[in-house]
């Protein structure tokens, strides 16, 4: 069945006219090209960034120094091949499955959040991705929740409650670390020096530097800019750096009354551009460590399949 | 009291060790579902260790391992060496590829499922609250084993024969889960603890049901031997637990006055 | 003065963590004669840094981690956290395959071995000392690793295509070897250590020569980066030298009153 | 070329001549075909139990309390390496090559020493299995250096200089940890529990049980008995003991001053026959693990083999 120009056209001011009443488009709605498109390389990305990053965490499962913080920490990381569950479910209903955007993330077609691409050099580190990742995160994603597209500001709505759980897990870490030894302090302090910069670039490209974003919000996929939210993000962090009484490394962080807002230094762009195009600290590391687990575990996928179908012919023979 | 401790201890183990040898397959499972039920587990056991090793705690075990400010479950778990856990040896195994994580946790859910459904009507009014919730954590893990023994053991031919190398390979340490240590022998008596001896049959018969089912063979290979009579409930580990500890208490040896 | 022990530290944890990562090949290797030799290599850079080790202990450099009566070099290798090693992050690697292990070694020794002829020049008499034994030592690692570079890339197909994975597995952490660190630049310009930068035509050459003949294609891949501008001569590694220092270490620090 | 029923007289009596007189027979000379498979049988199981008896101390090489003592384990476990070379070349003069006992290794159809299927639980350990294994061992092997057949006669004539030395190292060590705190001490003396017993039994069943020691002492490949070296061990270690400071665990130990030699508790034969059979603490494990080195390292020998091959036909070509 094809469609016709006219029905095309009807079919898009429909579209816009939900998108701009700030209605719902579900899976089984007309929806233009671009912004199925659009919709599934933003919800993989995020998706892949739920797996790749259980890897800094999970780096310290098998060493976190107290058996409370050992079930919170597998929880966490359980909790987020969770969330990687549902978005890949969500860009199931347009129409792509995990296979593919697995074999996708694997050949680096498609990217991950940057921020995974450091290391988690001591068990302060999860505390702060706690804190400041998974916060970044919560600030990028609580407008998702309200996203033109049904499943995924579903989706978003079940993780932002559950990543604001693990951010308030995370400051709480620190906070015991902070009233612990002058070493477990440093740690701290050493985790933060490491962390302030990368979560800021969590943001992504400056205004100026970020062509798709326009689009994304006429289309309510997105609903506030990348340097919009990272003020909100430093304006958040700062006083609950305050409180926990560690230095955020930036010498040109202050309050402007002026602006009611802080100023801040310069982010290092290369950096970010380094890391982005897979020379980070970790990219190689990070993926090759997928790929492995992937393919270590063809056999067994292949053998549900195999099961599936014995089964599948099982049934077909005692119903016939 | 001192052997209700050491019971506890000994339950502890089992469930520590293996959760922490189930957590290093965390980014490594073959599937997302996988990933979550094997964290799953791994968080359910450690749930139970932390309960027991906190009632032993309570009976005093902890003292003589106690420098710092720890709470008694942080001491037991990471200022212990492996001559002082009582676990079975077949947690501390290495897990080996995915078929054989699946034999060793349809052995070991089987198995601890039995203890623990029988342990529901112990004297000890905290052993059977433990066991209570336990069985039904275990009825799941059991479950979710033996779903994938069939999977992988009538899968492809690949499948079934690493299913089966998986089986062999964990087979000689099931002997010692039945073998009872004094220390049970007395609580036994005293209707506390469970005989493993008892367990034997629980475990037969869900191997009879899955393995068949799963087109696969009960290995005929001999049980690991026990040094001077002494096994896993002796602190008479094999080679691989104290590696496992090396890593598992790191962190918090580095760290011997804080609190985390 | 502590630039010299700082750089003693440098030169000495390149060969501690590299003796064991090799140390880890023991009872696993292909061949008898590969047992042998992989064994004499982790012995030789084992020798290296604790000269090296017993150097920086002379200047001062074990004070700060001292709790107990061990030897400085005991006191350094094994009550610093990995924070305070000051390894470049190629040799705390992983090792993979016997493939990734020659690449690795290829690499590393070439590298060194142009270092320590250089530094035989060094105006600090011990560090030529070290030097100058050590330069006989990387010279037989360098061609036993190019002799298995050839057999290996102009082996089988099979081995062609490891060798070259192995290679590229690698090849991310050589940008490294030849940046420069403040306390190097300050020890260069006092004619004391030697500037890595220079070393890179070296290697280079040895790569030349070798991959060629080996059939093998020097990788595209980009360099790992650093954090925020720090790598391992700052203390900054990779997420793999805590799991190795955490199973070294514990014995050690199992025992931190007691000398073995 | 076959040979007469005379001359195979001829050849006969001359070896049996040689060996009366203590002569050696070299490989080149004419053997008893049922010599040469003792001989065969018996080099090959010293040099398995070379290549096995790695794995124990192995386990702490990575661990090893002090740069010192991983520099002297790792060295001597390198000479067990070195040891295996020696005496797979002792059995390829008698016509059997390495690869083909390593497989008879491999399928469990050669034996090595059982005392290597105990595990080593702590670094004590490391010390006793110098002391009691290997000094053991060197009661076992001094007599081998006269053994008949050269080849192995001069293998153990380096070798057991070898041992001797880790023998002291390993005495070294224990003195070092009796001198040390309370919990070395106790290692040390948890680690001779451990240990005795295993070591009596490396001298093999009783002399009533052991068939074939009477041909292998007719033909000047053994010296003396089992019980006879085990009674020599026995009496020998007692004083060692003693200076260390440890109890050997066997309540009916003491000296019998008619004999002029100590006497010692019953060996539980049953354990050593588990051991043997195949059950004994690490059976399993230490030949799962022989078999994953050789099998992980097949690609690399094929691959040797085929650049030799090729280097071969390069020369070939060049001097053609």
């Amino acid at each position: 069945m094809t469609v016709s120009e006219d029905q095309t056209r009807d079919l898009e001011a429909d579209f816009e006219r939900t998108v701009a009443a700030e209605g719902r488009v579900e899976p089984r709605d007309w929806m233009p090209e671009g912004y199925r498109k659009t919709l599934i390389r933003q919800i993989a990305q995020h998706a892949h960034s739920e797996i790749i990053g259980m890897q800094p965490e999970g780096n310290w499962i098998l060493r976190a120094p107290s058996l409370r913080r050992k079930a919170i920490l597998l929880a966490k990381v359980q909790d987020e091949a969770g969330h990687g569950l549902y978005l890949y479910s969500a860009t199931e209903t347009l129409g792509v499955d995990r296979a593919e955007l697995t074999e996708k993330l694997i050949d680096s077609k498609q990217k991950y959040s940057s921020i995974f691409n450091y290391p988690t050099l001591t068990f302060a580190d999860i505390g702060v991705i706690g804190w400041l990742v998974d916060g970044a995160a919560i600030v990028n994603q609580v407008p998702l929740c309200r996203s033109s597209y049904g499943p995924y500001a579903r989706a978003m709505v079940r993780i932002c409650k559950e990543e604001s759980f693990h951010q308030r897990q995370g400051y709480e870490l620190l906070r015991t670390l902070m009233d612990g030894t002058d070493a477990q302090r440093a740690m701290v302090q050493d985790a933060v020096d490491r962390w302030w910069w990368p979560s800021l670039m969590m943001f992504g490209p400056a205004d100026g530097d970020s062509p798709n974003t326009q689009q994304s919000m006429a289309w309510r996929i997105k609903r506030h800019t990348n340097d919009e939210l990272r003020q909100r993000y430093v304006d958040m962090t700062v006083p609950q750096a305050r409180a926990l009484g560690v230095t955020l490394p930036d010498p040109e962080l202050r309050w402007n009354e002026e602006r009611q807002a802080h100023d801040f230094g310069d982010i290092d762009w290369d950096e970010f551009a380094q890391v982005v195009k897979g020379a980070g600290p970790c990219n190689a590391q990070r993926l090759a460590h997928r790929r492995a687990a992937h393919e270590n575990g063809q056999w067994v996928r292949d053998a549900a399949s195999a099961y599936a179908a014995k089964q599948a012919r099982r049934t077909e023979g005692a119903a016939a | 009291r001192d052997d209700l401790a050491t019971y506890c201890l000994m339950l502890a183990d089992d469930a520590l060790v293996a959760s922490q040898r189930l957590a290093g397959w965390t980014t490594k499972a073959p599937e997302l579902e996988e990933e979550v039920a094997l964290a799953n587990t791994a968080l359910d056991l450690l749930g139970q260790a932390r309960v027991l090793l906190a009632r032993a705690g309570h009976l005093g075990a902890a003292e003589p391992f106690r420098h710092g400010p720890q709470d008694a479950e942080d001491v037991l778990a990471y200022f212990r060496d492996d001559r002082a856990f009582r676990n079975v040896t077949l947690v501390e195994t290495d897990l080996g590829d995915f078929g054989q994580t699946i034999a060793w946790l349809l052995l070991l859910a089987s198995w601890r499922l039995a203890l623990m459904q029988r342990l529901t009507g112990s004297r000890d009014p905290v052993l059977a609250a433990v066991a209570g919730k336990a069985v039904k954590e275990l009825t799941y893990h059991r479950d979710y084993a033996a779903q994938w023994v069939l999977r992988l053991g009538d899968g492809t031919e690949l499948s079934h024969a690493r299913m089966q190398a998986g089986l062999d390979a964990v087979w000689p340490f099931v002997e010692e889960l039945f073998l009872a240590h004094p220390v049970e022998q007395r609580l036994v008596a005293a209707g506390v603890a469970v005989d493993p001896a008892a367990l034997r049959a629980d475990v037969d018969a869900v191997l009879d049901q899955v393995l068949p089912a799963a087109r696969l063979t009960r290995p005929g290979r001999p049980a690991v031997g026990l040094v001077g009579g002494r096994g896993g409930r002796d602190g008479v580990h094999t080679e691989a637990l104290g590696a496992v500890l090396a890593v598992m208490q790191s962190l918090a040896r580095a760290h011997p006055e804080a609190t985390w």
